[in-house]
């Protein structure tokens, strides 16, 4: 492996795994890069209106 | 709580004025459930007035602020599971009573304080206004005196006056 | 007093943070359906309500007071 | 995302960013130029029922909520040069047709895929009418009905003529579970929950008097509460579950826009019935485009257009340094996904663990303003939810006797009071009108006080001069029939907070050592890969367990469902834990002790005789799970009646054995999905499959019967279950009040079991003579009421471990510092207790790398001129977080210990003389919120 190693990641996708592997990392410390091909993050998740099991909003 | 119910009790106002319930973070159900029933009991009992009340209110609030029950409260722990001073270790059941008797007189003597700060009274107008017997009140009288809580005042005629102390 | 029937009780209740407080709101989550007559101080812990709040609620015009932890 | 060069740790990634023709600094995202804009488009994100225009935000809480033109509708792009409404009307003049489209080059160390899903599209599959028949509708298409953003502002209704249904009928497996044509064979593994919930919330939405019913071939509620969800919408909400395929949907007669359903039901009867409306349970499957980039970026897929892994590697792709999460890795639901999110985070934090640090800045805040110490300026807002609130409370009117509350400054109310444009207004709204106390009436702040916290830090002010009105959990949700009073409690509830916040003061924050080591309870499979995780990212890490030897449950895995060797896999992984230098491994020991708090945890734990106290910054349990010893079908009676992988072993050890076998059984299900314990176990089906195939292949003449209630080979695992079928495995279904006899007899003077089961589909017994029978039994916890005691964590009702949110923190618990992984958190297959393992280690190492822990300030604080040194206090801290000192002159006098202070105040209400008050929960602000309470009477 090359001996200079970024500390930066590119997560591909805004849905809620992108979402959560991006702040898992910025927390991390490392600087994350998100690129979406929509104009706003959140995927198929915010679309959707409850969530099972408990019912609790989507949003 | 045991103690604020066996006040409110003491005070006429009625133990059920105050309901205590468990519940964990996971039983939603369970909340929904005792709310309702807290609020059938309360509407069973009907509104409380507070004016009505004045006085037990004032009273029992000063009971519970007083220093001696407390304390008693505080060591209950203590007192029941480990041992005092005297290396006596005392029951639960005489630990309660200990309680309930020290909760009476402080509730009794914050009767006759309220009382008394409405004004300079005879041993006979306290009783009349706390619901307390003669008895009682000369007796947590004497002691409030002891402590110069409340004071001699004046005769009127024979009959002697007694008011609050700052 | 009189018994009113349409006497609605209103009700201050003590709700610990990380018990009763999250109960209710699991109850709302679930729409479980329950009389609206409290009026809900979080606290962090049960043990946090003196005695004295109880007075104190009656006398500020509550009918009956809870206490959930 | 055009291409990938370079190498793990070092990529040049080229990214092409579309142009968005707004100016993102100086959209205010008013929403002007979509008013003024002519040209209607079909709005993708409400699955085209509802128009938008050709320049629009995505949705309300759109992040980032900056308005966007879709050139390819645009009439300026499509009509060279006309229009330009929006321009006109831009009062920020934000709009630029100027921008062009831009390439980026990237450098990265590593690359995440999570590119998601897409949804089924039952267009070319005529036989649903789904694009002819306007009331069959996707799915996707129905959350959007539901919700309360969508094109019916979440009022039930179908497409045809905008009226409510009476009657509607979800078809599940559509494009799932399915060999025709442009269909998927595998199992999307949602579907089953998300039809139910949509025919619970739907009936919700709809008042009770909605009939609805789900046709289905297996119900696939494994999850975590799934069954018991399944169950509820059974017996409490009244959703009926008709299994059956369906085969065909027709208009229910010349222009009628009713649906004809005809399906054969459980007991091989041809039935029809009619319904408003049709939804299609679509299921998840990979886009061309993904699939292209896939190949682009050199990465290899399997059959179905997934990312390739294994399932000891879950997150990693073909290619070196670039993983991936989600629905890109296999259909799987939203905590998976968080999880497998997580796991992949800690694989890139592994990779380039040498690196941290080097491009990252910390967050500033702007110096609080000195407005905090003057008299208060309250700002009040009041969140509609959506119609969450506002549907049951009256909102404005809510905000307006806010306006008349002494102190409150301004009042304003929000569509969603968390989106961040509503965040920005609530920033700003500080700034303008020079507010120093903030109340927001909404939600609840168990889960929004701290967005609000950090948004008014953003305003200048300290987060403690903040309040939370709960108007939604505790209000408009549990007083939905009774509007006025709502509202009435909603008032009360503002009034309440205003009183309260009117006394709030500034809180210092209270920061704390912290101690860069991870103790890991339980040392299966899930607890070393944490550890390893762990260990590879630089912090050292204890593994404590009970048990004399390293492995958990994983020692039973033969092979994987996709085939792969267990036993080499657990064989190399304890090899990497006893050679990690970072890893220190304590067998044989029990934990008899935890004190302290995230960043600072000491635990004491017991070698036979010999007690160590070990410090360290957090926990990660992962004590694992163990299957149930059941009492029935003849189980440690009969030497023919085994379970799990028993029968596996007997057959690998004495091979003579499978080879005078006629026949073998497997019951399903027993023990799990009962009344004494409502959940699935959900990985027997697999593992019963594995091994009747397994069985079947070696001996293709031996009879093999998988009895079953549903099969439940979700996902990808669906593969198995074809597999078995083809290879003759015979599936029988009992139901639960119904469930097979076994009993022991002898054929020939060959002892066997004789088992009766009914035949759903005859309606008569079966009789099956077999020469074992191995049972899948329900997985059940430890029983660690005592760990979760000593760990003040929770348990569920089955004694798994319970997170703090079932979808968004699947791995974390309410208390900081704790995280759980593997079977302690539910019964799940050796791949989905390693992501877990390694979301956890992720959560985990967020904490680790910090310098120092910042916990919540809101301790107690002793008045030692008014103490009189009597010690109540110290005696009842359940926390041991008051001491005596002595102070000279004085005798004793308390002082507390912030650190280990939780803040629950039974000192303060213990203290005979009153000299301890709480930080955020003072006496005098306690009074004030009950004064304000009983106003009014």
């Amino acid at each position: 492996m090359s001996k200079d190693i970024k500390g930066s990641v590119m997560v591909v996708g805004g849905g809620i795994a992108g979402i959560q592997s991006a702040l898992d990392l910025a927390n991390s410390g490392f600087l994350v890069h998100m690129v979406e091909k929509s104009a706003a993050i959140g995927g198929v998740m915010s679309a959707l209106d409850k969530t099972f099991p408990t019912n609790d909003c989507a949003m | 709580m045991e103690l604020v119910q066996y006040l409110l009790d003491l005070s006429g106002i009625g133990r059920d004025r105050v309901q205590l319930r468990w519940v964990s973070a996971a039983e939603g159900q369970l909340f929904a459930k005792y709310v309702t029933e807290v609020s059938n009991i309360t509407q069973e009992m009907g509104p409380f007035d507070p004016e009505e009340f004045s006085l037990p209110l004032a009273a029992v609030e000063q009971t519970l602020n007083s220093p001696r029950i407390r304390w008693l409260l505080g060591l209950t722990k203590q007192l029941t599971e480990q041992v005092n001073v005297y290396n006596e270790k005392l029951k639960d059941e005489d630990f309660k009573r200990l309680l309930q008797q020290a909760t009476e007189e402080e509730y009794h003597k914050a009767l006759i304080m309220a009382a008394l700060e409405e004004g300079p009274r005879s041993v006979r107008q306290m009783a009349e206004k706390t619901g307390l017997s003669v008895y009682t009140v000369s007796l947590r009288l004497n002691e409030l005196e002891r402590c110069n809580r409340a004071g001699l005042k004046e005769y009127s005629g024979s009959t002697p006056i007694f008011v609050e102390m700052a | 007093m009189d018994m009113n029937k349409s006497f609605e009780p209103k009700i201050l209740a003590f709700l610990c943070n990380w018990c009763a407080y999250a109960g209710a709101d699991l109850a709302g989550v679930s729409r479980l359906q329950y009389p609206s007559t409290i009026r809900s101080i979080r606290v962090m812990c049960s043990g946090r309500v003196d005695p004295v709040y109880i007075i104190d609620g009656l006398r500020s015009g509550f009918d009956s007071v809870f206490v959930s932890g | 995302m055009e291409s990938i060069e370079g190498d793990a740790g070092n990529f040049q990634v080229t990214v092409r960013e579309r142009p968005r023709y707004v100016d993102m600094d100086k959209c205010i995202a008013c929403g002007i130029c979509a008013e003024r804009c002519p040209r209607k488009v079909k709005d993708e994100y409400n699955q085209g029922l509802a128009k938008r225009k050709a320049i629009y935000v995505q949705y309300a809480q759109a992040v980032p909520l900056k308005y966007v033109i879709d050139a390819d509708h645009c009439i300026y792009f499509k009509k060279k040069g006309r229009c330009k409404a929006c321009e006109k009307y831009c009062p920020s003049d934000a709009i630029d047709f100027t921008q062009k489209e831009k390439i980026h080059k990237i450098e990265v160390g590593s690359v995440i895929l999570s590119t998601g899903f897409k949804s089924f599209d039952p267009r070319g599959y005529d036989v649903y009418g789904y694009g002819s028949l306007p009331n069959v509708i996707t799915s996707m298409e129905f959350e959007r009905i539901l919700s309360a953003s969508g094109p019916f502002q979440g009022h039930l209704q179908r497409p045809s003529d905008n009226e409510p249904p009476r009657k509607i009928a979800w078809l599940q497996c559509v494009g799932s579970r399915d060999l025709h044509t442009g269909c998927h064979e595998y199992c999307s593994g949602v579907c089953c929950m998300y039809a139910i919930k949509e025919a619970v919330i739907a009936r919700e939405h709809a008042g009770g008097d909605l009939d609805t019913a789900i046709f289905f071939m297996d119900m696939r509620t494994h999850g975590k509460e799934f069954d018991r969800y399944y169950d509820r919408a059974r017996d409490e909400a009244g959703v009926r579950f008709i299994r059956s395929r369906v085969h065909s949907i027709e208009r229910a007669g010349p222009g009628s826009d009713d649906l004809q359903i005809t399906y054969v039901d459980d007991g091989g009867e041809l039935k029809e019935e009619i319904f408003n409306l049709v939804v299609l349970s679509t299921g998840l499957e990979i886009s061309e485009e993904v699939r292209k980039l896939a190949q682009d970026l050199g990465i290899d897929l399997d059959l179905h257009g997934f990312a390739e892994t294994s399932c000891f590697t879950p997150v990693v792709t073909s290619r070196p340094g670039v993983f991936v999460c989600g629905a890109f890795a296999g259909p799987k639901d939203i905590p998976q996904s968080v999880m497998e999110a997580s796991a992949a985070s800690s694989a890139c934090a592994v990779l380039l663990a040498d690196s941290r640090n080097s491009l990252t800045q910390e967050k500033t805040y702007p110096p609080e303003d000195p407005i905090i110490y003057e008299e208060p300026r309250i700002g009040v807002f009041v969140c509609h939810c959506g119609i969450n609130i506002a549907g049951v409370v009256d909102v404005p009117a809510v905000r307006d006797y806010a306006e008349t509350l002494p102190n409150v400054v301004y009042v304003a109310d929000n569509l969603f009071s968390c989106s961040q444009d509503t965040q920005g207004l609530i920033r700003d709204a500080v700034k303008e009108n020079r507010l120093n106390r903030v109340v927001v009436a909404a939600c609840t702040p168990r889960t929004h006080e701290p967005l609000f916290q950090e948004t008014i830090r953003d305003g200048g002010l300290n987060p403690y001069l903040f309040e939370f009105a709960n108007i939604r959990d505790q209000d408009a949700w549990v007083h939905q029939k009774e509007p006025e009073k709502a509202t009435e409690k909603a008032k009360d509830l503002v009034r309440m907070s205003v009183v309260k916040a009117a006394l709030l003061e500034p809180i210092e924050p209270l920061l704390l050592g912290n101690r860069h080591k991870a103790l890991v309870i339980g040392g299966g499979a899930a607890g070393m890969i944490a550890a390893l995780d762990l260990a590879d990212q630089g912090f050292k890490t204890f593994i404590v367990e009970q048990k004399e030897k390293l492995g958990g449950y994983a020692k039973y895995v033969r092979k994987t469902w996709k085939g792969e060797d267990g036993r080499a896999f657990l064989a190399d992984l304890k090899e990497r834990v006893r050679g990690h230098e970072r890893i220190e491994v304590l067998l044989d020991t029990k934990i008899s002790h935890v004190s302290g708090f995230v960043g600072n945890f000491t635990t004491t734990v017991t070698t036979g005789s010999a007690e160590q106290e070990l410090e360290h910054g957090v926990i990660i349990l992962a004590v694992g799970a163990k299957s149930l010893k059941p009492d029935e079908y003849l189980y440690g009676q009969s030497d023919l009646v085994m379970r799990w992988h028993e029968l596996e072993k007997l057959f690998e050890k004495e091979p003579e054995r499978l080879e005078q076998a006629e026949a073998v059984a497997f019951i399903q299900c027993v023990g799990s999905r009962e009344p004494e314990r409502p959940y699935c176990s959900k990985f027997c089906c697999t593992s019963s499959l594995q091994q009747a195939i397994d069985f079947k292949t070696r001996k293709p003449g031996l009879d093999v019967y998988v009895l079953y209630r549903d099969i439940r080979t979700y996902g990808q695992r669906e593969e198995l279950y074809r597999k078995a079928r083809e290879l003759g495995v015979i599936f029988i279904r009992y139901s639960l009040n119904e469930k097979p006899v076994v009993e022991e007899t002898r054929i020939n003077g060959k002892d066997k079991l004789k088992i009766t089961v009914k035949d759903h589909i005859l309606g008569i017994p079966l009789e099956l003579q077999v020469d074992y029978l191995d049972l899948a039994t329900a997985i059940i916890a430890r029983g660690d009421e005592e760990l979760a005691k000593m760990l003040k964590v929770p348990l569920n009702e089955d004694g798994f471990f319970l997170e703090a949110h079932m979808k968004l923190r699947p791995v974390d618990f309410a208390t900081d510092g704790i995280f759980v992984c593997g079977m302690a958190h539910y019964p799940k297959p050796l791949e989905e207790s390693i992501v877990q393992a390694k979301a956890a280690a992720a959560r985990a190492a967020s904490v680790l790398i910090k310098e120092s822990v910042e916990v919540e300030p809101t301790v107690s604080v002793i008045d030692q001129e008014k103490c009189i040194g009597c010690g109540l206090c110290e005696a009842c801290c359940p926390f041991g977080a008051i001491e005596l000192i002595k102070v000279s002159g004085q005798g004793y006098r308390a002082e507390n210990i912030q650190a280990l202070c939780k803040g629950c105040g039974i000192c303060a209400a213990a203290c005979p003389q009153k000299a301890i008050d709480m930080k955020h929960f003072r006496d005098h602000q306690i009074l004030a919120m009950i004064e304000a309470g009983g106003e009014g009477r």
